[in-house]
């Protein structure tokens, strides 16, 4: 049975009341750590913290435009084996897929986390946040939440939100424990709570929440900025198809990879421990370079960089969330989120399958089916 | 060549000039007929359906009398029904020595005994097998060319047992005809049953069945028979038939002998050609311009 | 659920000496295959077809059997004998229902019955069939005046060929008198 | 260590015997196996899909264990394991000896093409002016009088079929590498002997004969004839039957002895063929029918002269025969063919439309009318063509053809994507498999396949537009008629021609039928000892079954080996000690095969030799005028010897034909065999040149091609493959018929078995059978059965027994058993066969419960044993068959209870004939030879009434009788029964608990059966190696079936006891733990259960031995921490590289 509950703002100060119900949380019975967004200093940008002490929670920030990194890979870290205590987690929902991709992946384990995520309004790269936090000081996260739900988007007092979460369908978390919203909310009064799975609605319970139904302009609200960033993503889609839809153009399109993997180590679903690409593989003899280069007369170094990218879509782009961490990570602007969401796209949807949309769906290519893709396997033809 | 003769009652009566034609064209052949003596009525189909000992005692008075009389063994019989009441004698006698004693229990009473020599051959078995189309070509004197044939075989001579020609899909005669110079109708209603009796006692089944046939043989000039109940089912109700059917059903009917005959150069009278109920003038001009 | 009472058939043990049994006998191994009432000519008349008539037979329904026409519509082609995968003999187990019903003198076969009485005496008086007389008699017999009609013109038109003699009697005379009481004699059981 | 090695002789390399040739190879004997064609596979190398996968599936069968001693693709292009010898177009002579012992006589058709040479390019067939029907494409096309019997084997040379071959020569003239050696025996030396009184007949011969270039003399009497052939050696005599003084019969009984080698062919007039027939008894090889012309006589004598010329005979000395003679299929042609086969083009076998179905047909899979090429719109099968039919004196059922019309109806309709009308026409549809029955249903229910219960008698066809036409009569009565663009006859079984020779010179009994006869309880077990029956040849069967039996037949052929003191190899290893190479800097000789002249006419050598000899690794560069031939080899071993290379790469055609001479040349020069290579490359360039590609072009593939196998060869790390221990017990669970047979099978191979059986005895269900419908005796049986297990030292019995736990896997499980007394015992054994066997299920349908008189198969035999039941006193009783079976969620058919029914109204009859028996059934599943039974039971007057699935019986019953009430499906009218007693047909259940099966790692199927590996290709393995299953907890079966699949499931298990140490093959996954991320990932795509994740250590492991080397782990694992050995992925991308370049 779901609750839906509110959280009291007082004078307006959202990150204050968000603070307080946190602290609450920690102060329950199951809880034992919390991980959540916090400032360590105002000029800093905002960083997963891992909580026990209640006090410690004063910098709370979830709603700042910053995503310095995913942080699925850190729950994966603190679940990948019994940890013997119980945490709360609170999550961007595109965190919250990547865990769930994790988890399937066996790097992580739901039974210790309260997952809780929250409406996301989207952030900026991590230069921009920078300088937005620069300009505006520590008004910036408030200046920023009204902004966005007020409809805006590029332009952000002269910052853009990342192409990701602007191309991003999925501001509303699913497979959270307990969901905290926006949309549709009237923010100044209260921010709408919500348990979304068994555990949430025993921790709300136990939390004495004041229920309350969800308003009935929250959907409309939903609806409307859903829409508006399909239509983005469709466009970015088109886009991104029309500039890799041959080799050549891929290998432009990429030309400026410099094989530094930052892409790979941002990834929050790259989770092998060594990437095949640093081992003995990849370390081509050096009579092999100039047999390559007779070959064609020319070959531009680095290479295997197109690889890199081929293999990393081979490997990824069926759990790939789209959280943009790639391209946030490119330190010469290669738009790779846009590539990996285009492939993946197609990848998911020809195995029906969506990175973090269920724990219990099977990822594909574990299980070989006789009668699936008959065009690629040649029977029955 | 000699075979014994069994006419039986239909040659006699309605069936006269299959019996005429017959015994023309086996003289042109060279073949002598020894009518079997005294031989009396086979049963037809009336003893089948009264009694099953009748239906064996009656052909095989002949079949006994026929053992008496020449050294030869081969009864030649042209109308189809007594040829299976002959033949049925000999196969449920053979290797049934208690069928055997019954029947010349029976017979004993006219002084007769059945020793099981008698070897029935139907008319058609002997044209197509002992004189075979080649003997038939060379005694053709007025080619039919031109002509369509339709051979029609009926049951009896086919089945049940499959003595001389695939009892589903006979083929003895298409070479007989097309020996002749004629063109032999490709159908499938050729091994199809008339009605036997059912003309008498249903008719409307019995035309329900003939008429199937004379549909199929459009295109034909003609129907050869080998059997007066198929001849005479065939022949005797095209009217009614063509009135009931909106259809120009009309077609000749002909013995396969008068055929033959015809082809031989024998007279239309000797063959009896005037008595048949179907021999349409317009069938016998277009034998007259054949060749 | 249906009860007993309300059937329409009531299926009883057949005795051995019911008069079906050397017919159950012929045509034990039947399977119901229907090869025969695919393969039968008159199929199309019948009230049952060939392999209802059949499963009726194994089943002794004999009042059905002899209320329907199916076995006196048969005309003795023999595809069905010839066909039978089970090699069963169906035109003599015809035959042998057509029997049962002239022994039994049954109206419903009346001018079957007829036809084929008619025939015989005609060939137990004179050894062969004198078609004018045995046609006479038949058509006296039948005792409706409408069949005769039906054969008129084919009468005239066979008397103006000459092929049906006017004269009652044939010109040789071989009575099979003996021969049919032999054979009454032995199938009369003792 | 002694090695006894037995050795087996496999006849007949259909399915059947390519699985007792491997069961029995992989248990270490060696194996002959011959065919009499030129080709493996049997009727399936033209049959490409199966029920109910619908595909092929065949590989299936290749070893698991110890993969590297056969090859390892598509078994249907080709077999090939160290221990089996194949001789193909070989014929069996005689088997004289005893068992253990035997001499077998065989006569080798030797091919006039060596297949070493033979490249396949198929020069040959345009020159060849014969052209034959094409029994591949079941005489849908044709070929030539050199072809290919099957397009897709390997190695495939071309064979010549001598008895249509001319000699003209034109394919020896165009043969590119001389592998055609026409022999050239001249005819003159085959001498005839005509003998006839009459002149003409005498001379007439001599002239046709002569013109043939055979030697010919004449005689114009028995006496002469005697005479000449004193004086002269014939080969042939012509013998004329009816001649005045001495006849045919009399020459023939006068010579036949003392000149054994001289053939006879009598002549005879059509009056005498029952003569002739008689003089072929006395031992005249056949007979001509005068008048006859050139056409039938030179054919025959030609044949002869082939025989006699081509056939060469060898003795070998073997232990034991496994007799897979096959089978043959009714000619629809013959007889009647009312169907119009042969007449009608779209009027085909079930076996054409194999061939038309298939991608190798002759219309490439495309389902198209024949004639007029229009796609195929609407197609019918009709059942039972020579099957089930008394006039055709086929009184039995061929099994197989309702599942094959369903079959054949669904990938027709797959192929034409749903556009396609499909009709069975049938009679009882026999579904008695395992799966069958849901087949079926789908089919029907999901797929649209039409089923009609009416057997069509005739074919008709249209004049105008060719359409066929079939008439029927539905169940109503109905006749109808319907059109068609083709109709598919569904043919049955045949004996094989030369049956009866088979069984003569094999000194093997046939069953009246033709077929061979099995012993009671057997399926394999001929009327001699030694010689066991597999496959077709004991009547036609599924690949399931014939493979179960092949199995059993395997077995007790090795018994029979085994006793004779042929005792199971204990193989030692076969790795050859050879010089270490792994810290070398490899050093590659590439030897390229010019193929004479062709390969420096496509190719530029001088340019190969640079582009190759760039690579500091490649030692040099060789060309050799053909590797094939001796002196070929022999230069590329000096040249070997010269350069002392630690890797060779050969560029030549047909890898496999160097696998043993790769093999010996490593053994000579110390170099592991892994370390020689050979690469393809003539099928390429040829086709090339064939399609006239520029010189520079054909190069650069020939040296990429090279330079992709110098890239292999420089990873190559060659390394004994990976091999596990064997704890050589067994144990069997259950004490069954099928646990009992199992087990004793085993321990007459010398192995330990604990036999574990939950109740306080053993037998089973042996325990109540009184009786089988083909009169055997179980009783007898389960008495020597027992006491047998219970004697034999090898064979631990615990009664009361249960399995509580076990761990572990192939080569050494760890199973913990409970006694009554609650004592727990470990016991370790390499292999488990679950035997828990099956029980009648409980029903209450039908009223069962309310009455005394409502009892249910078993009930009624138990009554009927133990004499409760006076059978005299009773008047009816009626049978219902498939209560609560064949529907959810028993949804299966149980295979016995016809049969069951059937032996229980025919032994009533038997003691009461005036019993009315009323058998109420769906579809009489009397499947093979026990389809007599049910004619018999018809004719002792059973009354079967069938009865539809959605109008059951309705029974009311008090406790002195029964009233059932039947609609009858022919008359469509209720029937009462008033019976004194119903007997239910309620089925069997397996007793095979979840848990148990998955406590050893196998599982069962959604009715609660075995679940096999593979239905048809493993059928009594579970996907777990050395877990198996047999009787009726693997499925439904009468006796004998049961005491089949144990005997298969033993052999099975004996490929695994045989062995020391199980080895892997080189091929296996391995895992590089330091960069696993245990994602479990690879544990999940691995479909052989091969990995599982070490809790203790955190670690993913993989058993070598139940690894197959697929690589499905290495392909999904992304960052290569699994990895497969022999494709390494620096290999795999400069293999790549090469390939691109």
């Amino acid at each position: 049975m779901s609750i839906t509950g509110k959280i009291e703002v007082q004078d307006k100060d959202i990150l204050g009341a968000l603070g307080a119900f946190f602290k609450r949380v920690l102060e329950t019975d199951d809880i034992n750590a919390i991980l959540v967004p916090q400032h360590l200093s105002m000029k800093n940008m905002v960083m997963p913290t891992l909580v026990t002490d209640p006090e410690q929670l004063n910098g709370v920030d979830p709603l700042a435009p910053a995503f310095p990194m995913n942080a699925a890979k850190i729950v994966s870290r603190l679940t990948r084996k019994q940890m013997g205590s119980k945490i709360a987690v609170v999550l961007r929902p595109c965190e919250i897929r990547a865990f769930v991709e994790l988890v399937k992946l066996k790097q992580g384990q739901m039974d210790e986390v309260m997952l809780i995520g929250m409406d996301c309004l989207g952030a900026f790269q991590n230069k921009d946040y920078l300088q937005y936090v620069d300009r505006h000081g520590d008004k910036s996260t408030e200046r920023f939440y009204q902004d966005v739900l007020d409809g805006k988007q590029a332009d952000i007092e002269g910052a853009t939100l990342a192409s990701a979460c602007m191309s991003c369908e999925n501001p509303v978390p699913t497979n959270a424990d307990i969901l905290i919203g926006l949309f549709g909310v009237e923010i100044a009064d209260y921010l709408l709570v919500q348990s979304q799975s068994k555990r949430g609605t025993n921790l709300l319970n136990q939390m004495h929440m004041t229920e309350i139904p969800e308003p009935a302009s929250r959907q409309d609200a939903i609806t409307a900025i859903v829409a508006q960033r399909i239509a983005c993503r469709d466009e970015m889609f088109v886009r991104t198809r029309a500039a890799t839809d041959s080799l050549e153009k891929m290998t432009a399109y990429l030309a400026n990879c410099v094989n530094c993997y930052n892409c790979r180590v941002a990834c929050p679903v790259c989770y092998c421990k060594e990437c095949v690409f640093v081992t003995d593989v990849f370390n081509h003899d050096p009579s092999q370079y100039l047999r390559w280069a007779n070959r064609k007369g020319v070959i531009k170094m680095p290479t295997d960089t197109l690889f890199f990218h081929l293999t990393r879509l081979a490997h990824m782009s069926t759990a790939c969330v789209g959280c943009g961490q790639c391209s946030n990570a490119c330190p010469n602007g290669i738009p790779v989120m846009e590539l990996f969401r285009t492939i993946s796209q197609s990848t998911q949807r020809a195995f029906e399958y969506e990175a973090g949309k269920s724990i219990q769906q099977e990822p594909p290519l574990s299980v070989f089916y006789e009668d699936e893709f008959p065009e690629v396997v040649g029977i029955n033809s | 060549m000699r075979y014994l003769y069994y006419p039986g009652c239909s040659l006699e009566g309605t069936a006269i000039e299959y019996n005429l034609s017959t015994r023309c064209i086996m003289h042109m052949a060279g073949v002598e007929l020894v009518e079997i003596d005294d031989w009396t009525c086979c049963g037809a189909s009336a003893a089948e359906a009264t009694s099953d000992l009748l239906s064996l005692a009656l052909p095989a008075r002949n079949l006994a009398i026929a053992e008496k009389m020449e050294d030869v063994d081969e009864i030649l019989v042209p109308c189809s029904a007594c040829y299976l009441n002959l033949k049925k004698v000999e196969e449920k006698t053979r290797g049934d020595q208690r069928m055997m004693n019954t029947l010349n229990t029976i017979l004993a009473e006219e002084n007769l005994r059945l020793q099981g020599r008698a070897v029935v051959r139907h008319l058609l078995d002997v044209i197509a097998n002992d004189l075979g189309a080649q003997k038939i070509l060379s005694l053709v004197k007025h080619s039919l060319r031109g002509l369509i044939i339709a051979p029609y075989y009926g049951c009896q001579c086919l089945r049940p047992y499959t003595v001389f020609d695939d009892p589903e899909v006979p083929q003895s005669m298409e070479p007989i005809i097309e020996a002749t110079g004629a063109k032999a109708h490709h159908w499938d209603m050729g091994a199809t049953c008339c009605g036997a009796s059912h003309m008498n006692t249903r008719m409307d089944v019995g035309i329900e069945l003939v008429a199937h046939i004379l549909e199929g043989a459009k295109g034909a000039d003609a129907i050869v028979t080998v059997c007066p109940m198929c001849q005479m089912n065939l022949e005797a109700h095209q009217r009614k038939i063509s009135h009931w059917r909106h259809a120009e059903l009309d077609i000749t009917i002909l013995y396969l002998p008068q055929l033959l005959g015809l082809a031989f150069g024998i007279s239309e009278e000797e063959l009896g050609l005037n008595l048949n109920l179907s021999a349409s003038d317009a069938f016998l001009e277009k034998i007259q311009k054949a060749a | 659920m249906k009860t007993a009472t309300n059937l329409d058939v009531y299926y009883e043990a057949v005795s051995a000496s019911d008069k079906l049994a050397p017919i159950q006998e012929m045509i034990r191994a039947c399977m119901q295959c229907g090869t025969c009432t695919g393969s039968c000519p008159n199929a199309f008349a019948m009230d049952y077809t060939p392999r209802q008539l059949w499963r009726l037979v194994l089943l002794g329904q004999k009042d059905e059997i002899f209320r329907s026409k199916t076995f006196s519509l048969c005309s003795d082609c023999y595809l069905c004998t010839l066909r039978c995968p089970r090699g069963l003999h169906l035109t003599e187990a015809m035959d042998a229902l057509k029997q049962i019903a002239a022994g039994e003198n049954r109206a419903e076969y009346k001018y079957s019955i007829l036809f084929n009485k008619n025939f015989m005496q005609s060939v137990r008086r004179h050894g062969r069939v004198k078609e004018m007389e045995f046609m006479t008699n038949y058509f006296t017999a039948v005792k409706n005046p409408l069949v005769p009609f039906r054969f008129a013109s084919l009468g005239i038109k066979l008397i103006a060929k000459g092929k049906v003699s006017v004269s009652w009697l044939p010109k040789a005379r071989f009575p099979l008198e003996k021969i049919f009481q032999k054979v009454n004699e032995l199938e009369t059981p003792p | 260590m002694a090695r006894k090695i037995g050795k087996a002789l496999v006849v007949g390399a259909g399915i059947a015997g390519i699985r007792a040739a491997l069961d029995l190879a992989e248990s270490g004997y060696g194996v002959i196996l011959i065919d009499k064609s030129p080709h493996i596979g049997g009727i399936l190398s033209q049959l490409d899909y199966q029920f109910p996968t619908d595909h092929c599936g065949m590989c299936k069968m290749l070893p698991l264990v110890d993969r590297d001693a056969s090859s390892q693709y598509c078994l249907r292009k080709g077999l090939f394991h160290e221990n089996i010898d194949i001789t193909l177009s070989t014929e069996l002579v005689s088997i004289k000896g005893e068992p253990g012992q035997f001499q077998v006589m065989l006569k080798e058709h030797p091919n006039w093409v060596t297949s070493d040479l033979c490249t396949g390019c198929g020069e040959c067939v345009d020159a060849c002016p014969i052209e034959v029907p094409d029994e591949f494409n079941s005489g849908l096309g044709t070929r030539k009088a050199i072809y290919l019997p099957i397009p897709h084997a390997i190695p495939n040379p071309y064979v010549i079929d001598y008895t249509v071959c001319t000699r003209c020569g034109a394919c020896e003239e165009m043969c590119p590498t001389g592998a055609i050696k026409i022999p050239e025996k001249a005819r003159g030396d085959f001498r005839i002997l005509v003998v006839d009184d009459e002149l003409i007949v005498r001379d007439s011969l001599k002239e046709w004969l002569a013109e043939e270039g055979f030697a010919v003399d004449m005689a114009a009497s028995g006496q002469e004839a005697i005479e000449q052939l004193s004086q002269q050696t014939y080969q042939l005599m012509l013998l004329d039957l009816k001649m005045p003084e001495m006849d045919g019969v009399e020459v023939l009984q006068k010579t036949i002895d003392e000149f054994p080698d001289l053939d006879v062919v009598m002549m005879t007039a059509y009056a005498t063929v029952e003569t002739a027939v008689e003089a072929m008894k006395i031992g005249a090889l056949d007979y001509l029918v005068k008048p006859f012309d050139p056409e039938t006589l030179i054919p025959m004598v030609k044949r002869l002269y082939q025989e006699r010329a081509a056939s060469e005979g060898r003795q070998i000395e073997v232990g034991a025969v496994v007799l897979c003679g096959g089978t043959a299929f009714f000619d629809p042609a013959s007889g009647k063919n009312t169907f119009g086969y042969g007449i009608f083009p779209n009027v085909v076998t079930h076996l054409e439309f194999e061939r038309l179905l298939s991608g190798t047909g002759p219309y490439h899979g495309q389902l198209v009318r024949l004639g007029d090429g229009q796609a195929l719109q609407k197609i019918a099968w009709i059942q039972c063509v020579g099957s089930r039919d008394l006039q055709l004196e086929a009184d039995y059922c061929s099994n197989i053809c309702c599942m094959a019309a369903i079959k054949q109806a669904l990938v027709a309709k797959q192929k034409a994507r749903g556009n396609l009308d499909t009709t069975i026409f049938y009679m009882d549809m026999r579904t008695f498999g395992k799966s069958f029955e849901r087949y079926r249903q789908q089919a029907e229910a999901k797929h649209g396949v039409r089923l009609k219960r009416a057997r069509i008698h005739t074919v008709d066809r249209h004049a105008a537009c060719g359409d066929l036409i079939l008439r029927g009569v539905d169940l109503a009565g109905q006749s109808s008629e319907e059109r068609f663009d083709m109709v598919v006859l569904t043919v049955g079984q045949r004996p094989i021609g030369g049956a009866n020779d088979l069984s003569e010179l094999a000194g093997i009994e046939l069953n009246s039928l033709g077929f061979a006869q099995t012993e009671a309880f057997s399926l394999t077990r001929s009327s001699r000892s030694g010689i066991e029956l597999g496959g077709s040849f004991t009547g036609l069967k599924d690949i399931s079954d014939s493979v179960v039996q092949a199995s059993a037949a395997a077995l007790n052929a090795s018994r029979i080996l085994h006793a004779a003191g042929g005792s199971l190899a204990l193989k030692s290893s076969s790795f050859i000690p050879s010089t270490d190479v792994l810290r070398e800097v490899p050093r590659i000789l590439v030897i390229v095969c010019t193929c004479g002249v062709r390969l420096p006419a496509a190719v530029d050598t001088q340019k190969v030799i640079e582009q190759l000899t760039a690579d500091p690794l490649v030692d040099g560069v060789d060309f050799v005028e053909q590797t094939c031939t001796a002196a070929g080899w022999e230069h590329l071993e000096k040249r070997v010897a010269e350069s002392k290379p630690n890797r060779i790469l050969i560029g030549s055609c047909l890898p496999y034909v160097y696998k043993r001479k790769i093999k010996d040349l490593g053994q000579r020069i110390g170099l592991n065999p892994s370390l020689i290579d050979v690469v393809d490359l003539a099928s390429e360039y040829q086709k090339h040149v064939l399609e006239k590609e520029p010189k520079e072009f054909i190069t650069q593939n020939v040296t990429s091609k090279l330079e992709m196998g110098i890239a292999r060869l420089k990873w190559i790390e060659p390394s004994a493959p990976p091999d596990i221990p064997v704890i050589q017990r067994a144990l069997v669970i259950g004490g069954g018929v099928a646990g009992m047979t199992a087990a004793l099978a085993i321990a007459d191979h010398g192995f330990q078995v604990d036999l574990v059986e939950q109740n306080d005895r053993l037998g089973g269900n042996l325990n109540w059978l009184e009786r089988t419908l083909d009169g055997h005796q179980p009783t007898e049986l389960l008495q020597q059965t027992r006491t047998s297990v219970e004697k034999h030292p090898q064979i631990q019995v615990h009664t009361q027994t249960r399995v509580v736990r076990s761990t572990g896997e192939v080569g050494h499980f760890q199973t913990t058993i409970t006694d009554a007394q609650n004592t727990e015992q470990t016991l370790d054994h390499a292999v488990t066969i679950l035997a828990t066997g099956g029980r009648e299920a409980a029903t209450s349908a039908y009223g069962y419960g309310t009455s005394p008189v409502i009892v249910t198969q078993k009930e009624l035999e138990e009554k009927l044993s133990n004499q409760p039941l006076d059978a005299t006193q009773l008047h009816s009783i009626a049978m219902i068959q498939c209560v609560d079976s064949r529907e959810e969620p028993r949804n299966y058919c149980s295979r016995v209870c016809c049969a069951n029914a059937l032996k229980h109204a025919l032994h009533l009859k038997e003691i009461n004939p005036d019993i009315q028996i009323y058998i109420l059934y769906r579809d009489m599943m009397t499947y093979g030879f026990d389809e007599s039974y049910y004619t018999r039971a018809r004719k002792a007057n059973v009354i079967f009434i069938q009865y539809q699935f959605t109008e059951k019986p309705q029974v009311m019953a008090n406790q002195e009788s029964v009233r059932v009430t039947v609609i009858d499906s022919i008359i469509n009218r209720p029937i009462q029964i008033e019976a004194d007693l119903l007997v239910l047909a309620t089925g069997i259940i397996p007793n095979l608990p979840t848990q148990l099966a998955e406590t050893f790692g196998a599982s069962v199927d959604e009715d609660g059966f075995f679940q096999e590996a593979d239905s048809k290709w493993r059928p009594v393995d579970s996907l777990k190696e050395g877990v198996f299953a047999c009787g009726l907890a693997h499925s439904p079966r009468n006796i004998a079936e049961s005491i089949t699949t144990a005997e298969a499931a033993a052999q099975r298990t004996l490929r695994i006891l045989g062995h020391e140490r199980l080895s892997a093959g080189k091929v296996v996954a391995n895992v590089h733990h330091s960069l696993c991320s245990l994602c479990e990932r690879c544990i999940d795509a691995c479909p052989y259960r091969a990995r599982s994740i070490d809790m203790d250590q955190d670690r993913v492991l993989v058993n070598p031995a139940m690894c197959q080397g697929c690589g499905s782990c290495a392909a999904i694992c992304p960052n290569g921490a699994s990895v497969l050995e022999g494709f390494l992925e620096q290999q795999m991308l400069e293999m790549i590289d090469a390939a691109i370049g």
